[in-house]
């Protein structure tokens, strides 16, 4: 039972790894944000990130099932 | 470089071959064609830049970006889109995104083109990290998130 | 190939090199760069067009190029601007017109690009010729004349 | 005493030619035109004409001196 969680930029930074496993299926994506947050201490209000699960954009109160991948999304910056 | 859905890939390791890109406008038989490059340069926020570096999450970049074109379709008179988002490590001088609009008549080329670009820097997960002369380096993370419709009146 | 005043000359009997004008705006340093291309379309008012031929007055054409440049300069945060209108015989998907403005941010070479464009198009002493498939040829005389003042708010 | 006169366009292909030079000097740009439209019925207004003098845009009741080159301008439509 686990999800793998991909970060980018600034998070992956403070993270120092652009994905980690997390041995646990949280309920929902905002209950993995509190728990990675709490682990890392991001910088960023959870209101400036997005979420996405297997690719695609999502709430944060979508469900999360075993396998998924969650990619946190900070304030992008690319042109 | 094609996307699974057989589109070309927005997101580019590569320099781009401009002249490549705007072949594909051109050959569309439309009579206007705008084009807009972003350009590193050297300075930001009065700091000597040396270098850039931009990450993306691809997967997502490559269907927000088939997104944006296919609303920009809906909404403007235009007849093809091509555009491109490069990453990896960049030189001053060097094209950072490339989005080109064909349409037969030149207002619905403009407005759409202006709009794209706006959007792909508004939403598209890409990210810029800035190497200074002058000390260590910083990502950037400027840009508010949104939902497409945020998009047109971000100026970002 | 200059004109007196040491400026290239902004009209040109040769295909144009789109690569070469491109460069001269990115070289400028600015970060945003946007370029218009009028392409030359196989069909007029629902009729065949086979080719097209352009005339121009070019003494008249040169410096009233250079006062549009001077008057986008002046009224758009713009760093450079580089134009071109082919005269002579041209083919479908030939580029009868480039147009590229840079500038630190993209609003103002979208701006300074159209405006261009469109002053372009209404004032310069520039013709055209379509030959058709299904009979001769004819000049168009569509645009009116005026002054620098009516080319902003005309869409010709 | 003479001016040269520079047709284009349609109104070079109605005049047959794409210059001529006039054995007389009218006193303004206006009585040239109105010569010269009386000669070949070029079929546009005055009003859609704008005339240049040496390579400079004129009013029509800019005086005409001996040698000058006059270039009758139609309705463009470049681009």
């Amino acid at each position: 039972m686990s999800v793998r969680v991909l970060y980018f930029a600034r998070m992956a930074e403070v993270a120092g790894r652009a994905q980690e496993t997390i041995a646990a299926v949280p309920a929902t994506a905002a209950e993995l944000h509190a728990l990675l947050d709490k682990a890392h201490d991001f910088g960023f209000d959870r209101g400036a990130l997005r979420v996405a699960v297997n690719d695609k954009l999502v709430d944060w109160d979508a469900p999360l099932r075993d396998g998924d991948e969650v990619a946190l999304i900070p304030p992008v910056s690319g042109g | 470089m094609n996307s699974p859905a057989g589109q070309p890939a927005f997101i580019s390791a590569a320099k781009f071959d401009t002249l490549d890109l705007r072949a594909a406008l051109v050959q569309s038989g439309a009579g206007a064609v705008v084009v807009f490059e972003g350009v590193v340069r050297d300075h930001h926020a009065g700091r000597a830049v040396v270098g850039l570096e931009y990450s993306a999450f691809e997967p997502l970049a490559q269907s927000g970006w088939l997104q944006l074109c296919d609303r920009a379709t809906r909404e403007h008179e235009i007849s093809r889109v091509v555009g491109r988002h490069r990453v990896g490590a960049l030189e001053i001088g060097d094209c950072a995104v490339w989005v080109g609009v064909a349409a037969a008549h030149r207002s619905a080329a403009f407005a759409a083109c202006e709009w794209l670009i706006a959007a792909i820097k508004a939403e598209l997960p890409v990210w810029k990290f800035e190497r200074y002369a002058d000390g260590p380096g910083a990502w950037r993370h400027e840009a508010s998130p949104g939902g497409p419709a945020a998009a047109p009146t971000m100026q970002v």
